[in-house]
């Protein structure tokens, strides 16, 4: 390596240069920290911070990706979540109701949605396995009733922001968002249809 | 002398231009006749910018758009092929791609890659394809950095005898693209010098992306097809 | 100092048993349980130092216990201690096929090569565990001590990385010590005497006294020592022993609770012996900068402090701006750069205090 | 260097080490500090997307191809709905390109700053890794804003976007590009021009033009040995023909050409240019345009195969889509400039010591979910 003599010192000095401004340049971080500070303390300050330019406001976002949601009153059985979903995380099973729109006391089906279409089908299984969800929000789209989304941001009104869902054990995560007992409960029904008719 | 030349070319390709294809084809330098056809190709391009695909449907496939001259690449260069190695092409020219025969692929790509008027210098990914009816193919999309010619080359070849020469000492990049296809698909190429699976442990049994692929039940004792409970 | 004053005042005490080796034990022991007391102190100091610098320099403000859990009290003031109390908690590995004997060794001999480097290192007038009269030279011997320790502890934990980095230690450690050598052999010229306490006297008299002042060799020395006491304790740009990114661990890489707890301890104890040689050979120990003002024995011990802390901070604050040098790089600074330097500044010396005397 | 000979040992720069970014393992033969040969092992994060995307619709690729290069999953989406439009001979509104444009620079943006904060990181300087995730955080939080993903977006589907822009979008990226523009010049003095970072990384690792191109290397790694090749110049797709900006190429400023340092420097003017192409996208988008208006309600596309290539930040993509005419692709093949990126450690970093090799690691800019897709 004959680096003459010139080179040598022309290194010395560029070590020296470039270490000092570099130094300099840490020197005003250290500085400025109170103005630069980027960092949340978790348990009190929460997600997102807009005045502190960390994130934005939840309320002007078209769409958010957090946790699956969904209102079982509106929920018709069509299925078509299941089949948006490309991990098939998503289970709906269905049974015909006797009657088009009639309420079912003890299932606790409602007949008509807030959209007023009259439902044709007890949604007896409607389980999302959140361990598998990859959150890319395709069941979201073709819901007619929109009644399967993700909590918080544009949908905060139904369902407030929820990231901190972690449980102890891994099945708790598979959220079963059927009314408990309708399966068996709707079968008692249509077995006494069949025995009465 | 190469301002002679040059007037050679640009007149020669007026002529073609008026549809006088010959004007380029008796110049005999080859590499001036060469040149003329890239000044041709080039003008022809400026004729009719944005040219849409020449959607000929006659073919099973839809063409594969390629960025090149109006003229199909894949057919200039396809004849050309033919013409330099007779009876290697396997089937009649398309658009879309050229069909080869396997034998001769090995020369062929050195004569792509050094051939100084086309200089197919960057192999841009070999695809493997399960055709069906036990046919396997391997697809060649080239690329020249010089010319921005870019072609697509096939080789089909019977399942049970998965034979294609490597063109590994040609582009080096072949080297992990073959072996990333004999570890999908199970086609051996010969003269590569260390074949084995890349993205696979080396000892797994079968060729994942073929379509008759099953998966094996266990690998070293170890559960594969993922098992959940109370899930179905 | 304070080992023959305890001993002479329990002679006095005990006049029947005057002079048995048993007083001479509480006379070692005592300042050394006090040093001890001293190092676990600045140790948690220099954590948190450290801890606070780089997360300033990196734009964060690193722990800050607020709130219900005040988990790391309130400015992250007990992070160390966490810090502390979770190494000690951890549970403490020994590779199977490590040389138990050995590996249990390394850590304490690297603790002990810190330790001892204490004992000259002068914090007042009186204030030092023992005067000795070749006290820098006895430093700088100690110092190379850890070396042994680091090779050990690469070598016994039978690991290819820590292999790596013992081996890397041996070279670049033994190395440094030259260019640092030859700069304390300014100070020696300057004070003409090895014992620490003459050297800090021979700086009295205000801050224009100072080695680091008396002429531009020095100054450049001081610089010199510096950096090669950086590379001593192995801190950026000169952490390769241990560097992460390329040996995960380096020779503490199978090391884990309190035997790591000890190499990280010894590190910032060397980093302060370091320090305070810098401070007492060139910026006049417990000297006061003003003459004649806050020169009580009290002061004393803090102006020796704040030079110490304040090099240990030049330490901190180099160790998270500069990138880490490659081997053979550092082997060419140190021999192609340091050393011809610290040669020139001897002989710059030797002509300054003949000419200007 | 290597006249003494010592026993050679057998290394695993194994799947679990802190600068071999993602799973990969280098068997490493070492002579004493010099590397003698390198074999890489990868493989171990193989999630099978080929296999997947031969069962899933069209339009369920999408979050798959997120998965594959997750430190620039906008730019995925971009490669696989550019040739699935030119598949299907879909023309999508002047609005929908702008925004692919704009989110493909932003994401460009904000891989570079990752990469060279990690490229820091392997040589050692902590801080500057900091202060570009800081940064980088800045533009994640647009992205969020946009599409409400952070990482995976599956934002851009086939013949549009699943969401328009939302209120507010516009001077939000203005202020980050004002904000940001001033910062590359404060991490060029923090680290790319700092002596010891220059000597570790000013002639390391140097990647001959004609070895590149045999090793199939594109993107940044391609520029910095001195080939002028960009798609978003060479081969334009979108709208990329609209705007004006230069590709920057490796001159050898601190050593010879198309060493690490080039790599890293070359990314440094890169996202210069980005943030250039992204005020002149964000002056032209037109305001009104529907983003759901093209996408097909069934997609089918008709049988037939296409190879397209597109420039994301660590080189270009290649989709190859074949159909059958079926809503379930026949095949998808994933051509990752990372693979051909790795492919080439072999060759140029024998004979170097240890820490160049993970020098070299760092500049060539890998991510192995794209590697083993």
């Amino acid at each position: 390596m004959g680096r003459n003599m010139g080179r040598y010192f022309k290194d010395i000095w560029e070590t020296l240069t470039t270490l000092l401004t570099g130094m300099s340049i840490t020197w005003l971080h250290m500085l400025r920290i109170k103005k630069d500070n980027v960092t949340l303390q978790y348990p009190e300050e929460k997600w997102p911070r807009p005045e502190r330019n960390i994130g934005h406001d939840h309320s002007n976002y078209n769409v958010i990706r957090s946790r699956l949601h969904v209102d079982m009153d509106d929920c018709i059985g069509c299925l078509k979540c299941e089949r948006a979903c490309p991990v098939d995380c998503i289970k709906i099973d269905t049974v015909k109701v006797p009657e088009r729109g009639k309420d079912i006391k003890e299932v606790g089906h409602v007949g008509i949605t807030s959209n007023g279409t009259r439902k044709a089908l007890v949604v007896t299984r409607f389980d999302i396995d959140m361990t598998e969800c990859c959150y890319c929000n395709l069941c979201v789209y073709p819901c007619p009733e929109e009644c399967i989304y993700m909590t918080g941001g544009p949908n905060a009104k139904k369902h407030p922001i929820d990231y901190e869902f972690s449980e102890h054990d891994r099945s708790e995560l598979v959220y079963r968002f059927a009314k408990p007992g309708s399966k068996d409960g709707i079968e008692r029904i249509m077995a006494e249809q069949e025995a009465e008719s | 002398m190469s301002k002679e030349r040059e007037k050679l070319i640009s007149d020669a390709v007026e002529k073609a231009i008026a549809g006088d294809m010959d004007a380029i084809n008796n110049i005999e330098d080859r590499v001036v006749r060469s040149k003329a056809k890239a000044a041709l190709a080039k003008a022809k391009r400026l004729q009719k910018d944005g040219s849409s695909p020449d959607a000929d449907l006659s073919g099973s496939d839809v063409p594969t758009v390629s960025n090149a001259p109006s003229e199909n690449p894949n057919r200039m260069f396809g004849d050309r092929i033919n013409q330099k190695f007779p009876g290697s092409l396997d089937g009649d020219l398309k658009d879309t791609h050229i069909q080869l025969k396997p034998d001769q692929w090995n020369d062929i790509a050195i004569w792509l890659k050094t051939e100084d008027d086309m200089l197919f210098d960057s192999l841009q990914c070999i695809t493997g394809m399960d055709m069906g009816e036990d046919i396997l193919e391997a697809r060649y999309n080239l690329h020249s950095m010089k010319y921005r010619f870019a072609i697509e080359i096939r080789i089909a070849i019977p399942k049970n005898k998965a034979e294609i020469p490597s063109i590994e000492q040609v582009w080096r990049i072949g080297d992990w693209f073959e072996r990333e296809t004999y570890d999908m698909y199970g086609i051996s190429f010969s003269g590569h010098t260390d074949l084995r699976r890349i993205l696979l442990p080396d000892d797994w049994e079968g060729w994942p992306l073929r379509k008759d692929y099953e998966v094996q039940e266990t690998y070293h004792g170890i559960v594969v097809p993922k098992v959940k409970e109370g899930w179905e | 100092m304070t080992v023959d004053w305890i001993f002479e005042w329990l002679n006095g005490l005990f006049t029947t048993l005057s002079g048995n080796p048993f007083f001479l034990i509480i006379a070692i022991l005592v300042p050394c349980l006090a040093l001890f007391g001293f190092i676990t102190v600045y140790a948690f100091v220099v954590i948190y130092m450290e801890l606070k610098v780089s997360s300033f320099i990196q734009d964060k403000v690193g722990p800050m216990g607020q709130g219900v859990g005040l988990h790391a009290g309130k400015w992250g003031v007990l992070q160390p201690i966490a810090d502390a109390l979770k190494l000690l908690t951890k549970e403490d590995i020994i590779p199977e096929s490590a040389d138990k004997p050995l590996f249990i060794m390394a850590p304490f001999m690297i603790f002990i090569g810190a330790f001892i480097g204490f004992i000259a290192l002068p914090f007042g007038e009186y204030i030092i565990i023992t005067d000795l009269n070749i006290g820098i030279f006895y430093i700088l011997a100690v110092g190379s001590f850890s070396v042994i320790a680091l090779i050990l502890a690469g070598w016994a934990s039978n690991n290819k990385w820590s292999l790596y980095g013992g081996m890397r230690s041996a070279a670049q450690i033994v190395s440094y010590e030259i260019p640092a050598g030859l700069s304390i052999v300014v100070v020696i010229m300057l004070s003409s005497t090895l014992s620490m306490q003459g050297i800090v006297k021979y700086q009295e008299g205000g801050i224009f006294n100072w080695i680091i002042f008396t002429n531009p060799f020095a100054f450049v020395a001081f610089f010199i020592y510096f950096i090669s006491a950086m590379a001593e304790t192995n801190r950026t740009p000169f952490d390769i022993p241990e560097a992460e990114s390329e040996l995960v661990g380096g020779f503490h890489t199978e090391y884990s609770g309190m035997r790591f707890a000890f190499f990280f301890l010894s590190e910032y104890a060397n980093m302060f012996v370091v320090s305070g040689v810098a401070a007492t050979g060139f910026l006049g120990g417990w000297q006061s900068p003003i003459p004649g003002y806050f020169n009580t024995p009290l002061w004393g011990i803090f102006w020796m402090l704040s030079k110490t802390m304040f090099l240990v901070f030049m330490m901190i604050w180099m160790r998270w701006t500069f990138p880490r040098l490659r081997v053979d790089q550092l082997m060419n600074v140190c021999w192609k750069v340091l050393l011809p330097i610290s040669l020139v500044n001897i002989f710059g010396v030797g002509i300054w205090t003949l000419v200007f005397g | 260097m290597g006249i003494v000979h010592g026993q050679e040992m057998v290394l695993n720069i194994g799947p679990q080490h802190p600068s071999t970014h993602g799973v990969l393992r280098l068997q490493v033969r070492t002579d004493g500090e010099i590397i003698s040969e390198i074999k890489p092992f990868i493989g171990y994060l193989h999630r099978c997307f080929e296999k997947h995307s031969e069962n899933v619709t069209y339009e369920q690729v999408i979050p798959f191809t997120d998965r594959c290069d997750y430190l620039a999953s906008m730019a995925n989406n971009f490669g696989y709905v550019v040739a699935m439009e030119e598949l299907m001979d879909i023309k999508v509104p002047e609005r929908v390109e702008f925004i692919r444009v704009i989110m493909g620079e932003l994401q460009r943006i904000a891989s570079h700053l990752l990469a060279l904060g990690v490229y820091g990181l392997d040589v050692g300087a902590f801080t500057p890794f900091l202060h570009m995730f800081r940064d980088r955080e800045r533009i994640l939080d647009i992205f969020e804003m946009t599409c409400g993903a952070r990482l995976l977006y599956n934002y851009m589907w086939v013949g549009g976007l699943s969401h328009d822009l939302p209120v507010g979008f516009m001077d939000v990226t203005y202020n980050f590009l004002d904000y940001f523009e001033p910062k590359i010049g404060e991490f060029n003095d923090l680290l790319s021009h700092n002596k010891i970072f220059v000597e570790r990384t000013a002639d390391v690792g140097v990647l001959p033009p004609d070895v590149a191109i045999s090793y199939g290397v594109s993107g940044p790694n391609l520029r910095a040995s001195g080939v002028k090749w960009d798609i978003r110049k060479d081969e334009p797709y979108s709208i990329y023909d609209r705007f004006d900006f230069d590709v920057p190429i490796g001159e050898g400023i601190k050593g010879s050409v198309g060493d690490c340092w080039d790599r890293y420097y070359v990314r440094m003017l890169e996202m210069m240019e980005s943030v250039k192409i992204l005020r002149q996208a964000l002056s032209q988008i037109p305001k009104d345009g529907d983003v759901h208006q093209t996408i097909p309600k069934k997609i089918r596309p008709p049988k037939g195969s296409i190879y397209k290539r597109t420039e994301t930040p660590r080189g270009d993509l290649g989709y190859y889509i074949v159909s059958d005419g079926s809503p379930v692709p026949y095949r998808v093949k994933m051509r990752s400039p990372a693979f051909t990126a790795l492919s080439v450690l072999g060759e140029i970093a024998n004979g170097w010591m240890m820490s160049d090799v993970i020098a070299i690691l760092g500049s060539l800019d890998i991510v192995l979910g794209e590697i083993d897709r």
